[in-house]
C-alpha cells in the first residue's frame, strides 16, 4: 500500500475511533468526581486491615497482588526474550574473526575525563544505590517501592560508564550473577504465594506478622513481595542494558587492544 | 489554582504528543520523549499520584531515552563496521 | 483438590528456575522439566475441568472475599468452559514441548522458560474472572509469544514478522485497557460479575464505546478480519512448536476472551439488541477470506495460518448466533480444531526438518520418503474439511442446527481450507500433477530450526502428530463429548449462576441430556464437503490434465496478485487498518444498538 | 458530562490518535516504537483522570488522618502495571528492530517487507 493510502485509510479509521470514544465519554462521569467504590472501600481498609499507610502499594502488593505476579512476568519474559533475541550468534564471531574487528572511526578518542567528575559520580553511585535500596524496602510507607526502586539500582552502573569507568562498569552488568537474581526475584514473588498455600491460606494470602504501622517491617508480605520485585527488576534492566552494550563493550575493549 | 495549572500542563502534553510522532530525526525524537515522560510525571505529582510519578521519572525520562539511545548506538555501531569492512575488502 | 493458582504459579515458577540456572541446567533436565511441569498443568486443568462441569467454583487471591458486594481483590472463576481450554493449552505445550525436546535448537536455555510463561498466561486467562487481571495475562501472553516468534534470529524475515505481531497486539492491548478504563469510569469495579452487576442492564453510549474498544483488542488476538494482518506474519516465521501455540490455542483465546467479557459484562446490556449480529458478520467474512486466502497461498505455514484464520471466523459466527447449541458446537469445534491443526503443524515442522523448505513447489514429490507424514497430513486435511469422522462435524451440526443458513460458510470454508491442505499433501506426499505456480511468500527461504535437520526423523517428531490427529478422531466417539460441551456452556452462557458462584463461591451447574437426534443431517453435510474438498484438491493439481475451460480452480490458485498485495508487510498498514476496523465495528454498534 | 470541564478525557483519546497516526506515518522502526509508547500514554492520562477527585489527597496515609477524601488508588496501581508493561514492550520491540537492522541491513518499515503476499 502506499503511504498515501494508508494515511486516507488510517484518517477514515481515526475518525470513526475518535466518533465512537467521545460518544461515549459524553457518558462518563465528570472530570474530577470519582465515585467509587472500590477505591474508597481499599483507601478506608488498607491501613487497619494491612497496617500500609501507601494505600497504592497495598493494592500493588497485596490485594491485587496477583496482577503485579503476573507483571513481573511480563518483565522476566521480556527480558529473557531481549536475551534471546541479542544473543551472541557462533558463526558470525566466526567470520569476523580474523578481519580486525572494529573501526577507530565510530570510537572517537574521548578526552579522560577529570578527576573531580570520577570522584563525584563514584560517590553519586554510592548514593543511588542506597537511595534504590531505601526505596525498594519503603514501599508500604511512602510513596515508591520495588519498581522504582529497581529501576534506580539498574541505573546506578551506568554512572560507572559514564564516568568512563569501564572496567567496574562491566564487571558489574556481565556477572553471572545478575541473571541469577532476576530469576530468583521472580520466583521469590511467586513462592511467597506459595508459601501461604502450603499453610493452608489461599495463594498470596499474608502470612508474615503485620508489624507497628509506620514501621520498615510493617505489612507483612508486602515488603518482602516488594524487595522480590526490587530485586527482579534491578537484575532485569540491567540485563537489558547489558545486552544492547555487549556488542559495543567487547568491540570497544578489542579496539584498545 | 490546580485547574489552572492542569490545563495548561495537559495542553502542553497534548501538544507534545503530536510533536514527538512528527518529529522525523529519532535522536531529537528521543529528547522530546524523556521531555514528554518528564510532563507526565509532573502531571501525575499534581493529580496526586506520586507512586506512579516517581516510576514514570525512573521510567520515563531515564530507562526508555537510555534503551533508545543505546538501540541506536548498536545500529550506529554496525553501519560503521560493516562500512569499514567493505572498504577493507 | 489442587489450588487453582498452581495452574499459574506452577509454571511460572520453573520458568523462574530454569531461566536462574540457564547456564547450570543440562539440555536434557530442562527438557524434562517443561515436560513435566506442562503435563502436571494438563493434569491440573483435567481435574478442574472434570469437576467444574458439575460445579463452578471461585478462588480469591489473598484471601480476599467480597465484602458484600464489592469485590476487593482478584478470583479465579473456575468454570467449564474456562477450564477445558487451559486443559487444551496445557495439552498443546506438552506436545510441542516433547515435539521440540531432541532436535530443536533451545536458543541458549530460553526456549523453556518462554514456553512455560506462556502456558502460566494462557492458563490465567482462561479462567481469570477480572477485567484488568485479564488484561495482564493478555500482554503476559503476547510478551512471551513475542519472544517466541522472533526464535530464529539469523535472518531478518523472523524480526520483520515478529515485529508485526508486537505492535499491532500491542495497539491492542491498550484499546482493550481504553476500554477497560471506561467501564471502570462508571461502574468502579473491576471483577466481571460486579461490572455486570453494577451496568444492570444499562445500555448507553459509554457501554457501546466500552464494548467496541474491548472487543477490538480481543478479535485482533483471534486474528479477525480486518485485524488478521499479523498472523500469518507471525506464523510463517515462527519456530513450529510455537506455531502450534498460536494457531492452537492461543487465537482462540483471543476470541474466548471476548465471549467472557460479553457473557459477564455486556450481554444484559445488549440483550434483545442485534450486537451479537456483529460477531456474525464479522466472522462470516473472516472465514471466507481466510479460506479464499488459505487457497492461494503456497507456503506451507502460511497456508495453515490463514486456515486458522478462516476456522477462527467460523468459530467467531458460532459465538455471533449466542445460543445454548452454538456455543457447544463452538466449544466442540475449538478443540477438535486445536488438535488438527496442532498435528498439521507437527507434519509441517517434519518438513521442514527433513527438507529446510516450506515452499509448495520445491517440495513437490519430496514427501514420498516420509512414510507416516503423507497419510497423516491428508488426514489432517479431511479434519480441517470436517470430514465425518473428525470432531469438527460434530461441532459443526451442532451450529448448523440452530442456524441452517449457516451451512453454506461453514461448507465453503471447510471445503477451501480442506482442499488448500490435501492439494499440498497431493503434490508433496503423491507427487501428482504438476509442482504448482511459484509465489514471492513461497519463496520465504527459512533456515532449519533443528540442530541435526535433514537427517532421519526420530519418533520424537512423530508422536505428537499422531497424538494430535488421533486425539481428534477419538473425541468423535467419545460419548460424554456433548455432554460436556452443554454443561460447559450452560454455565458460560448464564451470567445468574455465574455472579452466584463469584458472591456464593460455588455453584451447581445442572446436567442436562445430550442433543445427539439431528447429527445425521449434519453427517451427510460433513461429507458431502470432504467429497467437495477432495474434489477440489484433485481439479487444482490435475488442472492441466483437463479442459481448458474447466481450469477455473487454478486461478483461484495463482492469480490473486492484487487481493494478497493487502498483505503488505508493513506494520503501519495494520495498525491502519485495525483502526479502520475498530472504527467500522463501533459504527455498526452504534448503529445496531441504538 | 460537558466538553470543557471534562477536557482530561478527551486529552487521552487525542494522544491515543496522535500516536496511532505516528505509527502509520512511520518511516523509521525506533519512531514507530517510540509512537507505540505514546499510545500507551493516553492510557495513563485516562486511567488518571478518571480516578481524580477534586481536593483529594493523594492515597498515602503517612501524616495523613484516616478517613480523609483522597483520590482512587486503584487506578494508581494500573497505572504502575501499566508503566512496567509499556518498558518491556519497548525493550523488546527495540531488541528486534536492532537484530532486525543487524540482519536486513535497513531501519525502514518500507524496506523490511520479507513477508508480503
Amino acid at each position: 500500500m502506499k503511504r498515501s493510502h494508508r494515511l486516507l485509510l488510517f484518517a477514515v479509521g481515526a475518525a470513526g475511533m475518535a466518533f465512537v470514544y467521545c460518544a461515549g465519554a459524553l457518558n462518563m462521569p465528570p472530570w474530577g468526581q470519582y465515585r467509587g467504590p472500590y477505591g474508597d472501600v481499599i483507601a478506608q481498609l488498607a491501613v487497619y486491615q494491612r497496617h500500609a499507610t501507601d494505600t497504592v502499594n497495598a493494592v500493588t502488593y497485596d490485594y491485587r497482588g496477583f496482577d503485579t505476579l503476573g507483571e513481573e512476568f511480563i518483565l522476566f519474559s521480556a527480558v529473557t526474550g531481549v536475551m534471546l533475541l541479542l544473543r551472541p550468534e557462533p558463526d558470525r564471531s566466526e567470520e569476523k574473526g580474523g578481519g580486525g574487528s572494529g573501526n577507530p572511526a565510530s570510537f572517537p578518542d574521548r578526552a579522560t575525563l577529570s578527576e573531580t567528575v570520577q570522584v563525584f559520580t563514584t560517590a553519586i553511585f554510592g548514593f543511588s544505590v542506597l537511595f534504590g535500596i531505601y526505596m525498594a524496602t519503603h514501599g508500604q510507607l511512602t510513596p515508591g517501592g520495588g519498581f522504582q526502586g529497581g529501576v534506580i539500582l539498574a541505573a546506578a552502573p551506568m554512572l560507572l560508564y559514564i564516568a568512563e569507568n569501564t572496567e567496574a562498569f562491566q564487571r558489574i552488568v556481565s556477572h553471572p550473577l545478575v541473571e541469577f537474581f532476576e530469576g530468583v526475584g521472580a520466583a521469590g514473588y511467586a513462592l511467597i504465594g506459595i508459601a501461604a498455600l502450603a499453610m493452608g491460606a489461599a495463594f498470596l494470602t499474608n502470612v508474615i506478622p503485620l508489624g507497628k504501622t509506620g514501621d520498615v517491617f510493617s505489612s507483612g508480605t508486602i515488603a518482602a513481595i516488594s524487595a522480590c520485585v526490587g530485586v527482579e527488576v534491578a537484575a532485569g534492566f540491567t540485563l537489558i542494558i547489558f545486552e544492547y552494550l555487549r556488542e559495543i563493550l567487547s568491540r570497544s575493549k578489542a579496539d584498545e587492544e | 489554582m490546580i485547574a489552572i495549572l492542569g490545563v495548561g500542563l495537559l495542553a502542553l502534553i497534548a501538544i507534545s504528543a503530536l510533536a514527538i510522532v512528527r518529529t522525523e530525526n529519532v535522536t531529537s525524537q528521543v529528547i522530546a520523549l524523556s521531555f514528554y515522560g518528564l510532563l507526565l510525571a509532573l502531571m501525575f505529582f499534581l493529580f496526586r499520584a506520586p507512586d506512579v510519578a516517581l516510576a514514570q521519572i525512573t521510567v520515563e525520562a531515564i530507562a526508555l531515552p537510555l534503551m533508545v539511545m543505546l538501540a541506536i548506538t548498536r545500529m550506529k555501531d554496525r553501519e560503521a563496521t560493516g562500512r569499514a569492512e567493505q572498504e577493507k575488502r | 483438590m489442587p489450588s487453582p493458582a498452581l495452574l499459574v504459579a506452577l509454571p511460572l515458577i520453573v520458568a523462574a528456575v530454569l531461566g536462574a540456572l540457564r547456564r547450570m541446567i543440562p539440555r536434557r533436565a530442562a527438557d524434562l522439566a517443561g515436560v513435566l511441569t506442562a503435563a502436571g498443568n494438563l493434569a491440573m486443568a483435567c481435574w478442574w475441568t472434570a469437576h467444574a462441569i458439575h460445579r463452578t467454583q471461585v478462588y480469591w487471591f489473598g484471601g480476599w472475599f467480597p465484602r458484600g458486594r464489592m469485590a476487593l481483590g482478584i478470583g479465579f472463576t473456575m468454570d467449564g468452559y474456562g477450564c477445558a481450554l487451559a486443559a487444551l493449552a496445557a495439552l498443546l505445550t506438552t506436545l510441542a514441548l516433547i515435539y521440540s525436546s531432541k532436535h530443536f535448537e533451545s536458543a541458549g536455555g530460553h526456549f523453556h522458560p518462554l514456553m512455560l510463561v506462556f502456558l502460566a498466561a494462557m492458563s490465567g486467562f482462561a479462567v481469570s474472572g477480572d477485567l484488568f487481571n485479564l488484561f495482564v495475562f493478555f500482554e503476559l501472553m503476547s510478551t512471551a509469544a513475542f519472544a517466541l516468534c522472533g526464535l530464529k534470529t539469523r535472518e531478518a524475515a523472523p524480526l520483520a514478522g515478529a515485529f508485526n505481531f508486537a505492535v499491532t497486539n500491542s495497539v491492542a492491548a491498550f484499546l482493550m485497557l481504553t476500554g477497560i478504563a471506561l467501564l471502570y469510569s462508571t461502574t468502579g469495579a473491576l471483577n466481571l460479575a460486579q461490572i455486570g452487576l453494577a451496568l444492570a442492564g444499562r445500555h448507553d453510549r459509554l457501554v457501546l464505546a466500552a464494548f467496541v474498544f474491548l472487543t477490538t483488542g480481543f478479535l485482533v488476538k483471534a486474528a479477525v478480519f480486518p485485524f488478521h494482518f499479523w498472523l500469518p506474519d507471525a506464523h510463517a516465521v515462527s519456530p513450529t512448536p510455537v506455531c502450534v501455540l498460536f494457531s492452537g490455542i492461543m487465537v482462540q483465546l483471543g476470541l474466548f476472551g471476548a465471549m467472557r467479557v460479553y457473557a459477564t459484562v455486556f450481554e444484559g446490556c445488549f440483550a434483545g439488541t442485534r450486537i451479537p449480529w456483529l460477531f456474525v458478520v464479522f466472522g462470516a467474512a473472516t472465514a471466507l477470506w481466510g479460506a479464499m486466502m488459505c487457497f492461494a497461498e503456497h507456503h506451507l505455514k502460511r497456508l495453515l495460518a490463514f486456515s486458522t484464520i478462516s476456522h477462527t471466523g467460523l468459530m467467531t459466527l458460532a459465538f455471533g448466533l449466542w445460543s445454548k447449541a452454538a456455543l457447544t458446537g463452538l466449544f466442540i469445534y475449538l478443540a477438535a480444531h486445536g488438535l488438527v491443526k496442532a498435528g498439521l503443524f507437527f507434519c509441517a515442522g517434519i518438513l521442514l526438518h527433513r527438507f529446510e523448505t516450506m515452499s509448495e513447489p520445491a517440495l513437490f514429490g519430496r514427501g514420498r520418503a516420509l512414510r507416516w507424514t503423507g497419510p497423516l497430513w491428508l488426514l489432517g486435511g479431511l479434519g480441517l474439511a470436517a470430514a465425518p469422522g473428525f470432531a469438527l462435524a460434530v461441532g459443526e451440526s451442532h451450529v448448523t442446527r440452530v442456524a441452517p443458513w449457516t451451512e453454506a460458510t461453514f461448507f465453503i470454508a471447510g471445503a477451501m481450507t480442506g482442499a488448500a491442505v490435501l492439494r499440498v499433501g497431493f503434490r508433496v506426499f503423491a507427487g501428482l500433477g504438476d509442482p504448482g505456480p511459484e509465489d514471492r511468500s513461497a519463496r520465504l527461504d527459512e533456515k532449519p530450526e533443528t540442530t541435526d535437520a535433514g537427517h532421519r526423523v526420530n519418533p520424537v517428531l512423530y508422536a505428537p502428530a499422531f497424538a494430535c490427529i488421533g486425539g481428534c478422531v477419538a473425541l468423535t466417539f467419545w460419548k460424554g463429548l456433548t455432554r460436556v460441551a452443554e454443561a460447559a456452556t450452560t454455565s458460560f452462557m448464564d451470567f445468574n449462576r455465574y455472579a452466584h458462584t463469584v458472591y456464593a463461591g460455588a455453584t451447581l451447574v445442572p446436567q442436562v441430556g445430550g442433543a445427539q437426534a439431528a447429527l445425521t443431517h449434519g453427517m451427510i453435510s460433513a461429507g458431502l464437503r470432504a467429497l467437495a474438498a477432495v474434489t477440489v484438491a484433485l481439479w487444482a493439481v490435475l488442472h492441466l490434465r483437463m479442459p481448458r475451460r474447466l481450469r477455473w480452480p487454478s486461478h483461484l490458485e495463482g492469480s490473486m496478485r492484487r487481493v494478497r498485495e493487502l498483505q503488505s508487510g508493513h506494520p503501519g498498514d495494520y495498525v491502519a487498518w485495525l483502526t479502520l476496523g475498530c472504527a467500522v465495528l463501533g459504527a455498526a454498534a452504534f448503529w445496531l444498538g441504538l | 458530562m460537558s466538553y470543557p470541564a471534562d477536557y482530561p478525557y478527551f486529552i487521552a483519546a487525542w494522544i491515543l490518535l496522535c500516536g496511532l497516526y505516528g505509527i502509520a506515518r512511520s518511516r523509521h522502526l525506533v519512531h514507530m516504537v517510540i509512537s507505540l509508547t505514546v499510545v500507551q500514554s493516553s492510557t495513563y492520562v485516562l486511567l488518571l483522570a478518571i480516578g481524580f477527585r477534586r481536593g483529594g489527597y493523594a492515597p498515602v496515609f503517612a501524616g495523613l488522618q484516616t478517613g480523609v477524601k483522597v483520590v482512587d488508588p486503584i487506578v494508581q496501581a494500573l497505572m504502575l502495571t501499566d508503566v512496567v508493561v509499556e518498558t518491556t514492550v519497548v525493550a523488546l520491540l527495540l531488541a528486534m528492530v536492532v537484530k532486525a537492522h543487524e540482519k536486513g541491513g535497513t531501519t525502514s518499515p518500507d524496506d523490511l517487507r520479507f513477508l508480503r503476499g
